[in-house]
């Protein structure tokens, strides 16, 4: 059974479609890129994915439930965990508050307790910092943990997102440009370290992703957009090396 | 009766549309929500009331009030609204209510507490009768100023080079301060055009039923808001009209039976009226969706 | 952290114990108004500061407390602290009513519904006359017997302690992360499971039960409200205050609101100063020679020559202005009354103070006072204390 | 840049807690003999012992009233500190012995509490104001005061609302200690401290305004008579005064007029006028209101108008009837104090108004009290004016009140005086006659008349009791 599948999603700004009948799915363990280039509608797909945008039409499951007009936060519950194209921080918050602030679903006491200061607050406070610790030690953040997260490098800010991700316990993780603005060499560092992700979390992977060595690494499967509407699909090799994909978008790259 | 609340609506409309038409000229050029709009009126009224009773003939006494009120907004441009160019618009709406606070201080330890009269600059009452209303000189100078400046004012922001270089310079400064347009010297000349507007607004409603501290913040800033809201909040001639429409939906509330148990009914009607429209229409009845 | 007890102490004394040596017992009227404020300033700090959402009709949020709390004192004979519970039950649910219009309405536009509805608050809601009495007021009995005012200071400070540590779990807590979250950024929040909506409504319903609270002990230390109490000046007044105290900082607001409320009181402490202030004529050479000495201190300690020279010329000039004042026998019987409620120079003292504020130091008071605070908390004493995040004096979503 | 702002905070703030210095309190003193009042430039330092009594009021700074004991320290809750020699009054306190509250009363001095608007919504003038205060008293203390005693009073702004006038009393009450409190304009503020000052036992005086709250109170007393009992000397003027034989009611909008309300009506009806229009009036309202309610008044044809409510709403009222092309009379049972005013701002709009009211105006003052004027301007140096009739005469009275209550002075000897059945005749408000049930104990009015070819009121007659 597919954990992600969004079937004949079209969305128009005004007179401007941005996405004209695209469909996708993302099944257990998988990892899916999305590529194309600028303006090809992919952020909106993932913005209808996760709950920003309506569609105009088509409808989105999660595990075979229809949660096409579920909110953002409700899909967050269900585990679906995102990052953004520019960092998705509390800026001004420090890298622990932001880890804390991720676990917000799983900290489990009421808003109001936590308000009047009941014992289960405080007690479950200290669970929920210890998870953060924890979190922090694994992608080896510990060391910047009491910085606040606007102010660190860019390199360092993209893996305290995904950090915070991973603190919401997601089932699937949808990272938008997830390698922008790092080199060669880091990019395939982060594909590693999704790979061993997914082992040890059990994840699946939607991703939009520009970096093309990057997605022929780690994709099981990728979808080409181009002018709001889906090119071609396939296994990373096929849907590179097809004609259309080339003239498209891959040209130069590929050339 | 409702065709007289209509008269009456219209002729009341006009003074907020002339507080309107200062709010939306300096929105419409720095997007501040100007809470000192008002202020700037009621300073010029003082300054009015303290030279005609030192016998300064009453025309110079006018043009006095409105130096007062340009050197009031060139100082507030200055001191308070170019330092904070780059801060969140929220905060710059903060700083005006300060300084419309500061004003209304500064008024009550000159002036006291005290409402006072003050002679208006046309005194013949009956010239009009429309619908078994009469409508004094005074009103209609008032509904003449505020269509002219609309009119004036909407030529300059579409058709000379001054107006759209204060556009431009409200969405893109930088773009142009490097065509070589001194964008700080349109942002000053806005404010004292504003604080102009404002003390014409201040000289010609403070005679109709006298002034006191703060008198055109209490009596017109909600109004000229709502009606700035309604025309959309950039439209000029729609600010005069947004002024008539508030106007007469006061005099209408004034007047509705229905309403008569109703404390307050003016002030209901406007709150009503300003969350119906953001609701309905974020945009204004008149303006455009961005 | 371990707090540093001695300076704790100290400051217990300075609240608890100093005013009872220092002041009249009369005073303690307005030393409750003080805490009052202080509350007024917490709960415009949970809009502002940790909503993003700014309010500029907070004196209907504490008027609608003002008058739920005398109507269930006065007409339906309930105890004291029943009316502040009511109070804080219908101040957050009206907040609640306002902060589903700001789901819709955002920003500056928020800004202005809100400016409308204090008007209408204070025009409408409070003319209502079965429960507010009208234009007449309504009276609402001080509960530690009237005019005994130095229980109630107690009492006041009792509540403010409350919603100091409710304001304080709850920034500890998840909701406090939540709230920060979706103030920087909606959508970051809401795709970390955060009900962004709801979190905004219960900013509001917070701030409306502080508010509420404030209203009640407002009431009941006036002895009376009525509509008039609650003008579009006191809400301005209420963000300069805030603004000036520094959002998202409690010790600042809390010391700002309180020297805010207390201005009479100050005023009245330093002599000459209230009948200085009587008349404009006498005031305008006071406050030249105050600035003449600014001017002097700062020329001085930067070493601006033209500072010193400027500053020395504004102390002559107003000396010379002021020296014949002060010859006995001048004034004229008719000085004897001063002009003006000192009270209206909080209008022109605030203002100014919210201007260097949003100008020079946007953390407000709260971050001068910081070093001092983490000091206390156990830290080590730095003028340098940085705070974390103060670019942004105001960063409602506009 | 921060710098100088924490040290300006932490001035401000030290400055708050340093403790009560010598200096002004925010009471507005009226000394006695204290030509200086509050003035910060006061720094003679109190006398004690006997003080040779000022053969004028005006010695500014010379000599200071005699101090009380223990005066000038700042022990307990009364003392203003050293400038002001009449602040303390720790002689007397509640706790008085079984003799009677003498609370106010020492052997030098008697302290009046007084609250009046001087700012908010509708304030009286207040440069005028702060002439005329102590006009009366001071050449009361000059010529020897009330038995020896020297007649203070201690002043403070109610600011046209009814909750700041609650403050006021109570500091007038608990931080000056005065023997009684007197109000002067606007009957929400009366009312609200009537009540305050019923419930701690203080005496209140002031012209009447309403009847229907302040009747239960027994330490209210009313020196002028009240709107209802002016309303059947207005029924008889509006049948005068009326052709048409149509009348309009225009009352502010607040539940303490309901009672001067329901007798107008009555008063209306009994002369057999109709009534044509009849709608209550906003407390600050707009421009459209006042434009809908003239057209409105002139819609319905009555040619006398009813009007109760303040001049900021009266003057653009009236100004708008006539631009209108509407100038019907308008009657009523006065504005507060000073109607000369009213004349300077309203005509020629009020041009055709009568107005009941407890005291003359400056044509008919010497006729009834030539000291008023002769005093005004040996003390003032000003020429007198009306809103000076209406303090001249509340002293008055209460002079009268304090000459027959003894020199043997407790609230409780002063209230057995009133309702002793006594009549207490000033000449310039009307004689008053109490009796333990009665507190409303005037029975006529003046009836003063716009002038507007001279911009002021005149006395169109004097201690009427019927038309």
């Amino acid at each position: 059974m597919p954990v992600l599948e969004a079937d004949g999603i079209s969305v128009r700004f005004g007179g401007v479609q941005a996405v004209r009948d695209v469909s996708v799915h993302v099944g257990e363990w998988e990892v899916v890129g999305i590529i194309g280039p600028n303006g090809a509608g992919k952020t909106t797909l993932f913005n209808v994915l996760t709950g920003f945008q309506r569609p105009n039409t088509g409808r989105v499951r999660f595990e075979g439930d229809d949660i096409t007009g579920e909110p953002v936060h409700r899909r967050a519950a269900l585990g679906m965990g995102r990052t953004f194209q520019n960092v998705g921080l509390v800026k001004a918050a420090t890298v622990l508050d932001n880890l804390l602030t991720a676990q917000h679903m799983a900290v489990g006491y009421g808003a109001v307790a936590g308000i009047v200061g009941s014992s289960l607050a405080f007690e479950r406070e200290r669970a929920v910092r210890d998870e953060a610790a924890r979190l922090l030690e694994l992608l080896g953040l510990l060391p910047v943990a009491d910085l606040v997260a606007g102010r660190l490098p860019y390199g360092l800010r993209k893996q305290v997102e995904l950090a915070t991700v991973l603190a919401t316990h997601p089932k699937v993780l949808l990272l938008d440009e997830p390698t922008s603005g790092m080199g060669p060499e880091e990019a395939e560092a982060f594909g590693e370290r999704l790979l061993a992700l997914r082992r040890e979390l059990g994840l699946s992977v939607l991703m939009i992703e520009h970096h093309v060595p990057l997605v022929a690494a780690v994709c099981d499967y990728v979808y080409c957009m181009n002018f709001g509407e889906l090119l071609v699909e396939g296994k990373p090799d096929d849907v590179r090396s097809h004609p259309e994909v080339v003239r498209a978008y891959l040209g130069d790259e590929a050339a | 009766m409702t065709a007289q609340a209509l008269v009456i609506g219209i002729i009341t409309g006009a003074a907020y549309g002339l507080v309107a038409l200062g709010l939306v000229l300096v929105y419409k050029s720095s997007g501040v929500l100007n809470f000192a709009q008002g202020e700037f009126g009621t300073v010029a009224v003082y300054a009015l009331w303290l030279g005609t009773t030192h016998g300064i003939p009453y025309v110079l006494a006018v043009l006095i009030a409105l130096g007062v009120a340009a050197v009031f907004g060139f100082v507030t441009e200055r001191v308070v609204v170019r330092p904070l160019a780059d801060a969140p618009r929220v905060t710059v709406l903060v700083a005006t209510a300060g300084v419309a606070l500061l004003a209304v201080g500064l008024e009550l330890w000159i002036g006291q507490a005290q409402i006072r009269p003050i002679a208006p600059a046309l005194r013949r009452q009956d010239r009009l009768r429309i619908l078994n209303v009469y409508i004094s000189d005074q009103r209609l100078l008032i509904i003449l100023t505020v269509v002219v400046v609309a009119l004036v004012l909407r030529w300059v922001f579409t058709r000379t080079f001054l107006g759209l270089a204060v556009l431009a310079a409200s969405e893109e400064p930088t773009g142009t301060r490097l065509m070589g347009v001194r964008v700080e010297r349109l942002s000053s000349a806005v404010w004292v055009l504003a604080a102009l507007l404002g003390g014409v607004a201040g000289v010609l409603t403070g005679p109709l039923s006298g002034f006191g501290p703060g008198f055109l913040t209490s009596s017109a800033l909600v109004a000229g808001f709502t009606a700035a809201v309604i025309g959309g909040f950039t439209s000029l001639p729609g600010a005069f009209l947004g002024g008539v429409v508030v106007g007469v939906i006061q005099s209408l509330a004034t007047s509705a039976s229905w309403l008569a148990d109703v404390p307050g009914p003016q002030t209901a009607a406007l709150f009503v009226l300003l969350v119906v429209i953001l609701l309905a229409r974020p945009q204004g009845i008149l303006g455009r969706a961005s | 952290m371990t707090p540093r007890v001695a300076p704790l102490l100290a400051l217990a004394a300075v609240v608890l114990v100093l005013p009872r040596l220092v002041f009249d017992s009369a005073d303690f009227a307005l030393l409750s108004l003080a805490v009052v404020y202080a509350i007024v300033g917490l709960s415009l700090n949970v809009l502002i500061g940790y909503a993003g959402t700014i309010s500029l009709g907070h004196q209907a949020f504490v008027g609608i407390g003002a008058f739920t709390s005398a109507y269930v004192v006065t007409e339906l004979r309930q105890p004291f602290i029943v009316g502040v519970l009511a109070a804080a039950a219908l101040g957050g649910a009206q907040a609640m009513i306002l902060g589903g219009l700001a789901l819709r309405v955002t920003g500056l536009y928020f800004a202005l519904v809100t400016l409308s509805y204090g008007v209408f608050a204070q025009d409408t809601l409070f003319g209502i006359k079965a429960i507010t009495g009208g234009g007449a007021g309504r009276a609402a009995p001080t509960p530690t017997g009237d005019g005994n005012f130095v229980p109630y200071y107690y009492i006041c400070l009792a509540f403010l302690g409350l919603v100091l540590w409710l304001d304080w779990r709850m920034m500890r807590s998840k909701t406090g992360r939540a709230l920060t979250a979706l103030r920087q950024d909606p959508r970051v929040a809401a795709s970390l499971g955060i009900p962004v909506k709801a979190y905004l409504l219960l900013g509001f319903a917070v701030s409306g039960v502080f508010a509420g609270i404030a209203g009640a002990l407002f009431a009941h230390g006036n002895g009376f409200v009525v509509s008039n109490d609650f003008s579009l000046q006191l809400g301005i007044l209420f963000v300069l205050m805030t603004v000036v105290g520094g959002l998202r900082s409690r010790t600042g607001i809390v010391v700002s609101a309180a020297l805010t409320a207390v201005v009479p009181l100050i005023i009245r402490e330093i002599p000459g100063l209230e009948s200085a202030l009587a008349r404009p004529e006498r005031t305008v050479p006071v406050v030249v020679l105050v600035a003449g000495l600014v001017a002097v201190g700062v020329g001085v300690l930067r070493g601006g020559r033209a500072a010193q020279v400027v500053g020395v010329a504004m102390v002559a000039l107003s000396a010379a202005v002021l020296s014949p004042l002060h010859v006995p026998g001048v004034e004229p019987q008719l000085e004897q009354l001063p002009a003006l409620d000192p009270s209206m120079l909080r209008l022109i003292v605030l203002p100014a103070l919210v201007v260097m504020t949003l100008r020079t130091a946007p953390g407000g008071l709260g971050q001068q006072l910081r070093p001092v605070v983490r000091w206390v908390c156990g830290g080590r004493f730095s003028l340098d204390a940085g705070p974390g995040d103060l670019r942004e004096v105001v960063d409602a979503r506009a | 840049m921060r710098r100088p702002l924490l040290v300006l905070f932490a001035l401000l703030f030290v400055l708050a807690a340093c403790g009560q210095k010598a200096g002004v309190r925010d009471t507005q003193q009226v000394g006695a003999s204290d030509g200086i009042g509050s003035s910060s430039e006061t720094t003679a330092p109190a006398v004690d012992g006997e003080a040779t009594v000022p053969t004028t009021a005006a010695l500014p700074g010379g000599t200071v009233a005699p101090s009380p004991t223990g005066g000038g320290s700042s022990s307990g809750g009364t003392s203003a500190g050293g400038s002001s020699a009449g602040g303390a009054a720790p002689t007397t306190s509640t706790a008085a012995p079984v003799a009677g509250d003498r609370t106010g009363i020492s052997d030098q001095v008697i302290k009046l509490g007084f609250h009046a608007p001087v700012t908010g919504a509708a304030p009286v003038p207040q440069e005028s104001f702060r002439r005329a205060v102590m006009i009366y008293w001071n050449w009361i203390n000059a010529n020897g005061g009330v038995f020896g005693r020297k007649v203070e009073v201690t002043f403070k702004d109610d600011q046209f609302n009814p909750s700041s006038a609650v403050q006021a009393c109570r500091a007038l009450v608990e931080q000056d200690k005065v023997f009684i409190l007197l109000g002067s304009a606007g009957a929400d503020q009366i009312t609200a401290c009537a009540k305050y000052a019923n419930s701690v036992g203080v005496p209140y005086l002031s012209p009447g305004v309403n009847e229907s709250d302040l009747s239960s109170l027994p330490g209210y007393f009313a020196i002028s008579e009240t709107y209802r009992q002016q309303s059947p000397m207005l029924g008889q003027l509006a049948k005068k005064l009326s052709k048409a034989g149509k009348v309009a009611i225009v009352i502010e909008d607040t539940p303490t007029f309901q009672d001067s309300h329901a007798s107008i009506v009555a008063a209306f009806r009994s002369q057999g006028l109709s009534i044509v229009y009849d709608k209550p009036i906003s407390k600050d309202a707009s421009q459209a209101e006042i434009l809908t309610t003239s057209s409105a008044l002139r819609g319905s044809g009555a040619d006398v108008v009813y009007f109760l409510g303040p001049p900021v709403t009266f003057i653009p009222l009236a100004q708008q009837g006539q631009g209108q092309a509407y100038t019907p009379a308008y009657i009523g049972p006065g504005l507060s104090n000073g109607l000369n005013l009213v004349a300077q701002a309203g005509c020629p709009g009020i041009g055709n108004s009568r107005f009941l009211s407890p005291f003359p105006e400056m044509d008919a003052i010497d006729r009834l009290d030539p000291n008023y004027t002769k005093q005004y301007r040996a003390q003032t140096g000003q020429e007198p004016d009306d809103l000076g009739i209406a303090i001249w005469g509340v002293s008055k009275t209460i002079h009268q009140m304090l000459l027959a209550a003894g020199p043997n002075l407790t609230r409780q000897s002063f209230e057995k005086t009133l309702v002793s059945g006594k009549a207490f005749a000033s000449n310039v408000y009307p004689a008053l006659r109490y009796t333990a049930a009665n507190h409303f104990g005037a029975a006529s009015a003046h009836l003063l008349q716009a002038d507007c070819g001279h911009q002021r009121f005149i006395t169109a007659a004097t201690f009427a009791s019927s038309l």
